[in-house]
Formats: structure tokens, C-alpha cells, sequence
């Protein structure tokens, strides 16, 4: 088990975000949560990051309960993150931008290196902008950096925050073929979608939380015929 | 609610009475502490309408405090005014068209742009007073060289100290009383309420319909009246006015003053105002590094009650109320 | 007498550099604390009167000991080097506490903090000037048309510009340095990323400490050092990195050049002005580009 | 128009007052007038009640003050003899200088002369407490330090020999620093709270025109050591009764006027550069009026005016250098003087031009060999404690101040001393007069008839309430036996020389210059 969420409370200026959540991702999972705007998915992986002190309940990646935990130290233990704004620094290039996670973890110039080369060997794209500053490519690029920093130092667990959003559909089934393609070579992926076609083929379990609360927990097929998420997604 | 408002009415009378006996009670030179803290009262409530309702920080607030100083003083050298009462509508209304413009300026900009601002206008008031030494006197600022009128009742024939601690003092808590009274109608008025928001959430409150910039510099005008005021009444306490008193470490004090008592507390400053000024007395008789007491002072308020000693006297209040 | 003659001209602009050279290290250190912390560092000018007092106190403890007096520039960059243990000190022990505070609470937290120092230096050293036994011809002096110059003054600039191409080599080429670049563009993303940002910030405002203190130590063969010098060279660096742009580091580094340029030359042709110009100019700047010539927009 | 409608956003001057009653609901206006009105009755009850009382209770207190009528006056030989041997002059050549050469007196107990005679009334057992009034830090620090460390060697040895008429004497040290209402505040404490005899020191101008009034007002001897510039107080201050003002700002300036032209007869060329504030101003503008009377041919080609809180003078000195003036004027004081001199050595500006520092003395023992070259113009205001001839007193207490200080005193200290030597004697000589401990007023009236011995020699006040002094100045030069400057030649010029007769303008004064 890499990823057990149990229990978790989470208020923000005395209103309720997530109450009673809990949920778990298996080892070589594509696991994704779906849910409306504001449902709390953004803040569930804000939480596990660390950013946020739940009030309640436990976090506990590979066994080990990291609630309370500070971002860096969760990042560390291995939790890749790619934010749903992607967060690219201005000030550093594409390829620093890449490097940065690997600086953190004091890797030598070779293990850098290595890791950058892994990093171009799945985005190419990538490498003909790295001494470009993180800003001045195109949003799908810019999408696809974020989950490169995310990715370079191979964790164990990669949280996406709406990798598909605001993508073109070109764009969209390239990341998505990128993504099986890190699946095969074993990587555990949790991710959110805040629409149904944003949750990518592959994905072995869906989630689906709404107001806080997760309302469902299955695989695609049996979710579109739930009737609560189908309220959720005004498919009645 | 209505209970909570007749204790604060309760505890203000009695405040105002104690504040009326303070001559026959307290030995003179408390008396003189206390008039020149009341004369820093229409200060410290005008600098918190800036910061502690709207949110602007305002590094050069002596500018004002100078201004109604030498509006008093340039108006009773040069055209021998003596009414008390004109004296401070004169000192109100230079500072509402030096308010209106260099507000106008400011405004535009908030948060750190604000304060240096603020900060760099206050330093070239300065320099302009230093420099333009035929109306101001340069650095040896302008004296006062005799006592106004107050309510058009002459009370020259008293001793410098006796016209202080008697008339003038009563006078100076009459006014203090009204502007008090005042300031509080305005902010708990519709635009008081509209600048709280505008401190809250700007954006929201641009939503809502309000003109942040207009409301702002309202707020900055109605503050530079206030302070204004206030430096009226002090040149005849200290009968002399220097351009110190537009100098960026006035408003340092005026910021300190403010702070101590308590921002978010309408009656905060307030007692900022006399805490400090007895503070600083007893400081500065007892050892000569009272930097190091203050910058210290400083430190562990803004650590641990960024509310204040308001904020701290309410903190206790619950506490006792809880257990 | 004509207006500017060529030697008039090399004195001025010779004398402009060398003024901006300090106020460049001085504004560095408010530059990269504001740039990571987002806190302007009141501090940097209390910095830079320790780093001139200890600065004093080591020459004249060296020069006593017998060493000679052609160390002495290392001497002072020692002195300046040797109080960056002020920097983690105060960063954990003050600043740590005011970071998630509104701004300015942070600006008066290191207000507090100036006014401390100020006393500490009194307690310290007394209200008497201080002054080295290091003298400033040590090092000759420098002719040129018909004017002279001590060769100190080169060596500051020099060594100025040396720490200016050491700092931006620093933050564009180094681990530390990016991290740093990072934490600036955005916290969080940083932390998410492994980054230790109190490892950062405690970095960051060692580096301002230093600058601060480097540059009082520089000073002290030109001058003596006096109580209230802080809050001086405070005045003055917030003048140029409100001009730079708040967090830009080439931005300070020209700005201090024009500060610098234009005392000299405002104070040779109209000497009443030189305290107005240059408020007026941050007036202006803050009114065309409150950001600054090269400031980021935020 | 309906009551509660919603307000209109705009409203035109002519329809205010209508539409200022529809907008406000009946409610509300009725309790924001009464607000109004509770609060304008409290205070105009509180104003009107408080002053009509403040204004009666304390009116037919006043009584007219007691006079004593003084006995003819009774001095004892001795005192009257000092008063004429103080100074005898010696003119000099063209140049209209005068040296002063001073009698050196016996020992410090010259005034103690009529302790002995017995009093018919009881002196109080009570310490004397003076206030001491200094800048305790800033720039201007060195001076006040000084003068207030010399407070304390003074008290010491009055205590050690008795005290003022047996009474001890007791020292309250306040701080001068800060605006002006504070310095105000700490004067009235000392006065009113702390209940001070007399209160002593004070250094800058601005202190001084606001201490002026206010000794007067309420009735406190104040003397000054140095806060003084004739111009605001001759407005302020026409007939002082309790505030004792220092010598003219402008002497070190006309002291050195008069030497720059003996000194440096050649200079054509004058740069100025001084603080921005009057003292500065005052100075340089003196010593262009008398330099021009001895040499009409020079002329002021540079002022600067630095702020008066700077640090930092890179600036003006790279101005002065380009300037290329045969002479820099400059009242730099405290440390700015050491700063001063320092940088422009640094840059060499005295190769080329020479200079009169008419204070810089005033923080002699900073000014190391090694930035100070020599030939330069010094001032050492009252006192140059390195004088060649003898004069017990001022070994006396050199000697002490260095073994308690660790470091040479500067002229400050002759003021300081001065000041409380000549309060001792006028108390003295009230009480000689009276036969009972005088009052504050009656010692202010002695204040001007006693001459007493002070580090400098004998000094007295001038009759306005002005300290009468020499000027000590000379010529830098390094010596063997100390890392600082010292002066040689050293010259004094006397106090009839430094400043205007009583009620004389200056400008009508200089006129009057040959």
C-alpha cells in the first residue's frame, strides 16, 4: 500500500472542506478523484503535500504515517506533486526548473544528469527549450514540465492535480499515451479531474467526491450509472 | 449587544471623569503628561482610520502633526490670530488640502508602496521646513509666543503652567471628547464599514460597488485632519515647533503609539498613547539605553499580541470570564 | 571658474562610483532578504554600523599584535566575514517569528530591531567616533590629471564589483543559488519540491548580514564610525532599491550608480538640493514605476 | 419622497438639506444628533465647568513675589580682588589680537573664601539636586558626555570638601535627545516632579530657544552650556531673569575670522561647508563678515549644507576638492569634525587648500596624527586643555578626567565646570548677603556678580545673562608625546572680541570693525 488517507478533517476559515475522507492507492495504481470545482480535491492533495494541518485523521504513505508533516519532508519520502497551476518558476530555466527536485535531494552532477536524460527521454519536446525561462513556452509545455519536476526523481507516488485541464485535445491524448507509458514502467499515479473526460484510460479506480465527502468509490463503468454522481455531474 | 454598549458607555464616563479630575488629583508633572497624551489622542485615532480601519500604512504621519503645528504657529506669528477655535479649523483645513493631494498621490499605491511613499513625502516636508527658513523658521522651527483665546475667553493673566493644567486642559479634553465621539459615529457609519472591507478583501469590496480609491482617500483625508488637529493642540503645550515633528522617527512613534495600544480596537490607541508616554517617561529617567527596552518592547508586541495591550487586556478579560 | 572641468569631471564621477559601490552592498543585502522573504530588512543599516565598529576593533587588535599594515584589507574583509553569525541568529531568533505576519508588523519588526542595535553599539563602543589605525594611504595613492587618489578607493569599487559578479554568479550558477531563485518565485511550489526554505531563508539573510556588514567594514580607512550611521545608509539604500525595483539585484546595482552619480554632481552644482533630489526622484519613481526600473511586478 | 428610499448616489448643492433629511430615516437621525449633541454638552460642560474653576482657583493665587532688599553689597576683600585680576591684555601688532594672559590662581578653594563666615540662619540639611541635561547618544553625544562626566568630577569634589554651604550636592542626568516637546517634558520633570535647584547643560540651539521661555516660566535657574544662538532668543528671551545663555554661537567663527587673516593672509578663495541649520549658517556668514573687513578682496565661492543627521560627507568633500578653494570654513563639531577631516584627508583636499575648523578642538583627542596633517586652523571653543601655561586647577582636573575617563576632556567640561562653579559662588554670596538660604531668584541675581575660577581661568556672565569666555585657537601640529593633534601656535582671543556688546546687532557690531 502506498497511499492511506484515513478519517481526514479539514476546515479553512471555520467552514468544512473535507470531512470523513478516506481513500487509498495500491502500488502501480492509476488512481483518480473526480469532482466538481471546490469539492475539495485540490485541497485533499494540499493536505497530503503537507501545506495544510488536517484537523483530524491520519495520512500514511509506504506505512508510515506522515500527517503533520511539512511539505519537504513529504517530498522527500518520495510524493512527486504537480499542482493544478502548475507553478513553473520565472527565474529558472526549463531544464532548472527540471533539476530543481534533484538539487534538493543533493544528487551529484552524474545522478543529474542521468535524471535529466530520463526526463527528455519522455517529453523530448522539453530538451529544445531547457535554457529558455520556465515561463516562455506554451501551456501545454508548461503542463508538461510540471510533471516532469514531478517525475525526475522517480517516486513512488506521483499526486496531479488536473493534469488534463485547459489542454488542447491534441495535447491531451499525447500526455495521456505519456502517462500509460509511465504506468508500464511501474510509477503509482493519483490524480484529479473536475470532469468526467478528464479521467484518463487507464485509471485502475475512481474516486468521487463531493462537498468534502467521498460519494462514491469504484471503477468508471459502475460510477456513470451511481446515482448520486450522476446528480453531481447533471447526467439526469 | 445593548449590554455590551452601556458597560463601554459606563466605563467611558468614568474614564472622562477620571481623565476631568486628573488636575486637582495627580502631582503637575503627570498632569502635563496626561495633556500632552490627549493631545496626541486626535493623532493616534486619526493615523488608525488610515491603518488600523483601512489598511494603509502610513510611515509619514508627522507630516500632519508639523503641519497643524505650523499652521498654528505661522498664523499667530504673522496675523496675531488668538481664537483657539480658528486656529484648529485653520490647522483642519490645511491639512484637508494637503491631505486631498498628497493623498490623491498615495492612495493609488497600498502595502509597502504606500508606507515608502508616505515615508519619502514626509522627509521632503521635512527638508522643505528646514529649508524655506523665512516662513518656518529653518531648524530652529517657529515659537507661540503667547496664549490663544479659548472660546473667546481670555485666560493670559495665569501662569504658563496654571493656563495648562486648568483651562486648557479642559478645553483640549472637550475637544478630545467631541473628535473621540466623532470618529467612532464614522466608523461605525456605512463607510466605516465600507473601509473595513475594503481592508478585508479589496477585490470584494470592489465588487460590492465600492470606489476603493475614493473610500481610501476619504479615509487618508479624514486622518489628516484628525492628526492635523492634534499637532494644534500640542504647539501650545510645547509652544514651539520644530520640523522634527514631520521627521520619519515622529511617525515611527505615532506607528509605536498605535501598535502598543492595539490597531483592531477603536479605544486601542487611546490607551497606547498614555501607556507610552508614561512608558517613555519612566524609561528614559531610569537607564540611558532605553532603546534597547523599546526595540524590545516592540519586538515582543508584534511577536506575541500583534492585537496590542487592548488586545491583551480582552485576552485576560475572557480568561477570567471563562474560568 | 569653469563650470566642470575634466578634472572636475573625474573627481566627481570617481567620487560617485566609489559612494555607490557601498550603498550597491548595502542595497544588495535589503535586495535579497526582500527578494526571499518579501521583508524589507530594516536591519541591513545596523549591519553595516556593527560591521564598520567590529571592523575597527579587529584592525587595530590586528596592527597591534605587529602584523602589517598591507593586511589590512584582509583584515576588514575578515571583520565583515566573521559577524555572519549575527545573520542565523536573528533570522531564527526574530524574523522566524513574524514571516506569516502582515507587512508591516515585518517592517517594524526589524524597526525594533535597528533601534536595538542602535543602543548595543552605545554600550558597546561608546558616542565617541571610532577610527582605525588603518590608515587609508596605506595602499599609495593614484594620479590623474592633476588630481590625486587614494588607491583604496579602487580597491573598493574593485572589490565591490567583485562581490556583485560573486553574488550573481552565486544565484545563477549554484545549487544554493537556484534553490534560492526558486523560493523566491514561489514558497510553496519550492517546498513541494524538497526545497528546505528555512534552510533558504536562513541563507538568504545571512548573505544580506554579510553584505551589510562587509560594506561598514570597507568604509571605516575613509571614515570614522559614529552612532546614528545606520540609519543613514538605511535612508539612502531604500532610496535606491525603491529606484532599482524592490528584489532586483542588477536594478540595485544601477540604481546605485545614478544615486551615487548624481549626489556628487548635485551637490557640486546646486548644493541645496542634494537632500530634496533624492526623495524627488523616488517620488517619481514611485509614482511613473512603482515597480521600479527593474522590478518585478507584483 | 418616501422615508427609507434608497439614498441617491449624487447629490447637487442645492438640494443637500432636503435630501439630507429624506435619506436618514427619522431613527436614525434623531439618535446620530443626540450622539452629536450628548457628546457636545459633556464637553462643553466639561470645558466650560473646568475652565471657569481652572480659571478661578487659580487666579487670586497670585501674590506678589516677596523682595528682599539687599544690604549693601558685602564681599569679602578676597573675592573682590579676583574680580580685578582676571585678564590683562595684550594687543598685538596690526592684526588687532589679543592674547590673553591669566593669572594663575592658587588652588581650587579660591571661592570657598566665605564658607567660613558664620550664618545666621540655618542652611537646609537636604541635598542640592541639580538636573543635568545632555545628549546621551547621536552625533552630537561627544560633547555633552564630556561636559556631563565633568559634572560629576565637580560634585565629587564639592562633596569631598563639604558640599555647598555643608549641603551635598546630588546630580539627575536626563537625556536631551529627542523632538523638542520631550526635551520640554524632561525639563518640567525635573523642574516639577524631581524638584531640581537649578538645571544645567544643554547643548543644541534648538533646546536652547525652547528652554529659554520655559526656565522663565517657571521660575528655573537654567544654565546653558552651549544651546544658544543670539538671533531667536534676543525674540524669545529680551530680559531673562532664570535663564543663563552660552557665549554667541558665531565666536568660534570670529575667532577665527580674526585668525585665518593673521594665519593665512594670502587666501582670495572661501568653500563653505556646515550644518543645515542655524548654527551652521550663523558661522559661516560671521566669518565672511569679518574676514571681508580684514581682507575685503575675499570671496565665498562654495556653500555646502549637509543635513545636520549625516554620516557621510564622500559628496561634498569631492565638491570641495574640485572646487579648488584656497580655503574650507566649516563648524563642523562633535564627530562630524573627525568625519570631515578624515575623508578630505583621505582625498587629499588639504594639500590644496587650507582650512579653518573653528570647533573641530571641540573632539581634539579624535583627531589622530595620521588624517590630521598639520597647519590647519583649529578652534577649541572655551577650553584647550593642552595649554602651555601653568593653571593648577585645569591639571588638577585633566589629570582626574583621565584617570576616571580614559581619555583627554574637551571644552565642553570648562562649560559644564564653569556653569556649577559660578551657581556655588552666587549661592554663596546670596546667602552672605541674605543670611538665610536665598531663593532662586535671588540666586539667579548673583549669578552675574560672581567671577570664578573655571578650567580655563576665571569667567564670569555677562550682565544679559551671557557667559563671557575666551577662544582658544591655533595651528595643528603633531606631537611626539601625544597620537592626537595639538595646537602651536595657540592663541585666545577675548570675549569682547567674540560677540557684540549687550543689545548690539551683530551686523551693526562687525561695522565697528577697524
Amino acid at each position: 500500500m502506498i497511499l492511506e488517507v484515513e478519517n481526514l478533517n479539514v476546515f479553512r476559515d471555520g467552514s468544512h472542506i473535507l470531512r470523513n475522507v478516506s481513500l487509498e492507492v495500491k502500488k502501480g495504481e492509476m488512481v483518480c478523484l473526480v469532482g466538481r470545482n471546490g469539492a475539495g480535491k485540490t485541497t485533499l492533495l494540499r493536505t497530503i503535500m503537507g501545506y495544510i494541518k488536517p484537523k483530524s485523521g491520519t495520512i500514511k504513505f509506504l506505512g508510515r504515517n506522515i500527517t503533520g508533516h511539512s511539505p519537504h519532508e513529504v517530498s522527500i519520502l518520495g510524493i512527486g506533486y504537480s499542482p493544478d497551476d502548475l507553478k513553473i518558476f520565472p527565474s529558472l530555466s526549463v531544464e532548472e526548473n527540471i533539476e530543481l527536485p534533484l538539487i534538493t535531494r543533493k544528487y551529484n552532477k552524474f545522478m543529474v544528469k542521468e535524471g535529466l536524460d530520463y526526463i527528455y527521454s519522455v517529453f523530448p519536446v522539453l530538451q529544445s527549450y531547457k535554457n529558455k525561462p520556465g515561463t516562455h513556452i506554451s501551456g501545454g509545455e508548461r503542463r508538461m514540465l510540471a510533471i516532469a519536476r514531478a517525475l525526475v526523481t522517480r517516486p513512488s507516488l506521483i499526486l496531479l492535480d488536473e493534469p488534463f485541464e485547459g489542454l488542447a485535445p491534441i495535447m491531451r491524448s499525447r500526455l495521456g499515451d505519456r502517462l500509460k507509458v509511465l504506468m508500464e514502467q511501474g510509477l503509482t499515479l493519483f490524480l484529479t479531474s473536475s470532469n468526467l473526460y478528464g479521467i484518463p484510460e487507464g485509471a485502475n479506480r475512481i474516486y468521487c467526491i463531493e462537498r468534502g465527502e467521498i460519494i462514491y468509490h469504484g471503477n468508471l463503468k459502475e460510477m456513470l450509472s451511481d446515482k448520486q454522481v450522476k446528480e453531481v455531474f447533471g447526467l439526469i | 449587544m445593548k449590554k455590551i454598549l452601556s458597560g463601554n458607555l459606563f466605563f467611558t464616563l468614568i474614564l472622562i471623569a477620571l481623565l476631568a479630575l486628573v488636575p486637582y488629583i495627580a502631582p503637575p508633572f503627570y498632569v502635563y503628561l496626561t495633556l500632552t497624551s490627549l493631545a496626541y489622542i486626535p493623532v493616534v485615532i486619526g493615523f488608525n482610520i488610515l491603518f488600523g480601519y483601512t489598511g494603509l500604512l502610513s510611515f509619514g504621519h508627522g507630516l500632519f502633526l508639523a503641519l497643524g503645528m505650523y499652521t498654528t504657529a505661522f498664523l499667530m506669528r504673522n496675523y496675531t490670530m488668538e481664537n483657539l477655535e480658528v486656529l484648529i479649523l485653520a490647522s483642519a483645513l490645511s491639512a484637508f488640502i494637503v491631505g486631498l493631494g498628497v493623498g490623491y498621490i498615495c492612495v493609488k499605491y497600498t502595502r509597502i508602496y504606500f508606507a515608502l511613499l508616505t515615508l519619502a513625502f514626509g522627509m521632503v516636508f521635512y527638508t522643505l521646513l528646514i529649508k524655506f527658513t523665512p516662513i518656518t523658521g529653518g531648524d530652529e522651527g517657529l515659537r507661540i509666543t503667547f496664549k490663544p483665546l479659548l472660546l473667546g475667553l481670555d485666560f493670559r493673566y495665569l501662569p504658563h503652567l496654571d493656563f495648562l493644567f486648568q483651562p486648557y486642559y479642559y478645553y483640549v479634553l472637550g475637544i478630545v471628547i467631541i473628535l473621540t465621539v466623532l470618529a467612532y459615529i464614522i466608523v461605525s457609519s456605512h463607510f466605516g464599514l465600507s473601509l473595513k472591507a475594503i481592508k478585508e478583501n479589496s477585490e470584494k469590496a470592489e465588487a460590492l460597488g465600492i470606489n476603493i480609491k475614493r473610500f481610501r482617500l476619504y479615509s487618508f483625508v479624514i486622518s489628516a485632519i484628525y492628526t492635523s488637529i492634534g499637532g494644534a493642540l500640542l504647539a501650545h503645550i510645547t509652544s514651539h515647533v520644530t520640523p522634527i515633528f514631520s521627521y520619519w522617527t515622529t511617525s515611527g512613534e505615532i506607528v509605536f503609539m498605535t501598535l502598543l495600544g492595539g490597531f483592531t480596537n477603536f479605544f486601542g490607541p487611546i490607551i497606547g498613547v498614555f501607556v507610552y508616554t508614561l512608558l517613555r517617561d519612566f524609561i528614559m529617567s531610569t537607564i540611558i539605553y532605553w532603546r534597547i527596552l523599546f526595540g524590545a518592547a516592540l519586538l515582543l508586541i508584534i511577536i506575541f499580541v500583534p492585537g496590542g495591550i487592548s488586545e491583551g487586556l480582552i485576552r485576560i478579560y475572557k480568561h477570567f470570564k471563562g474560568a | 571658474m569653469a563650470l566642470l572641468e575634466p578634472s572636475t569631471i573625474t573627481i566627481l564621477v570617481l567620487t560617485g562610483i566609489f559612494s555607490s559601490s557601498i550603498i550597491f552592498l548595502i542595497s544588495a543585502g535589503l535586495q535579497i532578504v526582500f527578494g526571499i522573504q518579501r521583508i524589507l530588512n530594516l536591519t541591513v543599516g545596523s549591519f553595516y554600523a556593527i560591521g564598520a565598529y567590529v571592523g575597527i576593533t579587529f584592525i587595530n587588535f590586528f596592527l597591534k599584535m605587529g602584523f602589517s599594515v598591507v593586511y589590512g584589507l584582509l583584515f576588514l574583509i575578515l571583520a565583515g566575514l566573521s559577524l555572519s553569525f549575527l545573520g542565523p541568529t536573528i533570522e531564527r531568533g526574530v524574523l522566524n517569528f513574524v514571516y506569516k505576519k502582515e507587512e508591516a508588523f515585518q517592517l517594524l519588526a526589524t524597526f525594533g530591531l535597528v533601534l536595538i542595535f542602535e543602543d548595543m553599539i552605545k554600550l558597546i563602543w561608546g558616542s565617541y567616533p571610532q577610527i582605525s589605525d588603518f590608515g587609508i594611504l596605506t595602499y599609495g595613492e593614484f594620479r590623474f590629471l592633476d588630481t590625486s587618489f587614494p588607491v583604496y578607493y579602487f580597491l573598493v569599487i574593485i572589490s565591490a564589483f567583485l562581490i556583485a559578479f560573486l553574488l550573481e554568479f552565486f544565484i545563477k550558477k549554484t545549487r544554493q543559488g537556484k534553490k534560492m531563485r526558486s523560493v523566491a518565485d514561489d514558497i510553496e511550489m519550492s517546498e513541494g519540491l524538497g526545497v528546505k526554505v528555512r534552510n533558504i531563508y536562513i541563507l538568504s539573510f545571512t548573505i544580506g548580514t554579510v553584505l551589510g556588514t562587509l560594506a561598514g567594514a570597507l568604509i571605516i580607512p575613509v571614515t570614522a564610525a559614529v552612532l546614528g550611521m545606520g540609519i543613514e545608509a538605511i535612508v539612502l539604500a531604500f532610496a535606491v532599491v525603491v529606484i532599482a525595483g524592490l528584489g532586483s539585484m542588477r536594478g540595485a546595482l544601477l540604481a546605485s550608480l545614478i544615486v551615487g552619480l548624481l549626489q556628487a554632481f548635485i551637490t557640486f552644482i546646486f548644493p541645496e538640493l542634494t537632500t530634496f533630489v533624492i526623495y524627488l526622484i523616488v517620488i517619481a519613481v514611485l509614482l511613473i514605476k512603482p515597480t521600479g526600473l527593474m522590478g518585478k511586478e507584483i | 419622497m418616501e422615508i427609507g428610499k434608497p439614498k441617491p448616489k449624487k447629490i447637487s448643492k442645492e438640494a443637500f438639506p432636503e435630501i439630507l433629511k429624506e435619506r436618514m430615516s427619522r431613527r436614525e437621525a434623531l439618535s446620530t444628533g443626540a450622539k452629536i449633541g450628548i457628546a457636545a454638552a459633556i464637553a462643553a460642560i466639561v470645558a466650560g465647568v473646568g475652565g471657569y474653576f481652572g480659571g478661578v482657583s487659580t487666579a487670586p493665587t497670585r501674590v506678589a513675589t516677596q523682595t528682599i532688599t539687599q544690604p549693601a553689597q558685602t564681599i569679602t576683600q578676597e573675592a573682590q580682588t579676583i574680580t580685578q585680576t582676571v585678564i590683562k591684555t595684550e594687543t598685538l601688532a596690526a592684526q588687532t589680537v589679543t592674547q590673553t594672559i591669566t593669572q594663575p590662581a592658587q588652588t581650587i578653594t579660591v571661592t570657598q573664601i566665605i564658607t567660613g563666615t558664620p550664618a545666621k540662619v540655618p542652611v537646609p540639611s537636604e541635598p542640592l539636586r541639580f538636573g543635568v541635561m545632555g545628549f546621551q547618544t547621536g552625533s552630537f553625544a561627544p560633547a555633552s558626555i564630556a561636559g556631563m562626566n565633568a559634572a560629576r568630577i565637580w560634585a565629587d569634589w564639592v562633596n569631598q570638601a563639604g558640599g555647598i554651604l555643608g549641603r551635598k550636592v546630588e546630580l539627575i542626568f536626563e537625556d536631551e535627545t529627542g523632538p523638542v516637546d520631550v526635551r520640554k517634558e524632561r525639563f518640567t520633570k525635573l523642574t516639577v516632579e524631581k524638584k531640581v535647584d537649578a538645571i544645567i547643560g544643554t547643548t543644541a540651539t534648538s533646546t536652547g530657544l525652547a528652554f529659554g521661555p520655559l526656565a522663565e516660566q517657571l521660575q528655573q535657574i537654567w544654565i546653558s552650556w552651549d544651546a544658544t544662538t543670539q538671533q531667536g532668543l534676543e525674540e524669545t528671551l529680551p530680559n531673562p531673569t532664570y535663564a543663563f545663555k552660552s557665549i554667541n554661537n558665531e565666536a568660534e567663527s570670529v575667532a577665527g575670522a580674526v585668525l585665518t587673516a593673521r594665519f593665512f593672509p594670502d587666501i582670495r578663495t572661501v568653500a563653505g561647508i556646515n550644518d543645515d541649520y542655524s548654527y551652521g549658517r550663523n558661522n559661516l556668514e560671521a566669518f565672511m563678515a569679518i574676514l571681508k573687513r580684514f581682507n575685503p578682496k575675499v570671496e565665498l565661492v562654495k556653500e555646502l549644507w549637509p543635513k545636520p543627521e549625516g554620516t557621510d560627507y564622500t559628496s561634498e568633500i569631492a565638491t570641495l576638492k574640485a572646487t579648488k578653494a584656497d580655503l574650507i570654513h566649516s563648524s563642523f563639531w562633535s564627530g562630524h569634525a573627525t568625519i570631515f577631516i578624515r575623508q578630505a584627508n583621505a582625498v587629499g583636499l588639504f594639500k590644496d587648500s587650507k582650512a579653518a575648523l573653528v570647533t573641530a578642538g571641540g573632539v581634539l583627542p579624535t583627531l589622530k596624527k595620521d588624517f590630521t596633517p598639520e597647519g590647519l586652523l583649529i578652534g577649541c571653543n572655551s577650553w584647550y586643555f593642552l595649554e602651555p601655561r601653568g593653571w593648577p586647577l585645569r591639571e588638577a582636573f585633566v589629570n582626574e578626567y583621565v584617570k576616571r575617563y580614559n581619555e583627554f576632556p574637551v571644552y565642553e567640561c570648562d562649560h559644564a565646570f564653569f556653569s556649577f562653579q559660578a551657581y556655588k559662588a552666587a549661592v554663596e554670596r546670596a546667602y552672605e548677603i541674605k543670611g538665610s538660604w536665598p531663593t532662586k531668584e535671588e540666586i539667579a541675581k548673583q549669578l552675574t556678580q560672581v567671577t570664578v575660577p573655571s578650567l580655563s581661568g576665571y569667567r564670569s556672565f555677562r550682565e544679559d545673562h551671557v557667559m563671557l569666555t575666551s577662544f582658544w585657537q591655533g595651528l595643528s601640529k603633531h606631537s611626539p608625546d601625544y597620537d592626537f593633534i595639538i595646537l602651536d601656535p595657540v592663541i585666545s582671543v577675548p570675549p569682547e572680541k567674540l560677540q557684540p556688546p549687550p543689545g548690539m546687532k551683530f551686523h551693526d557690531w562687525v561695522k565697528t570693525w577697524a
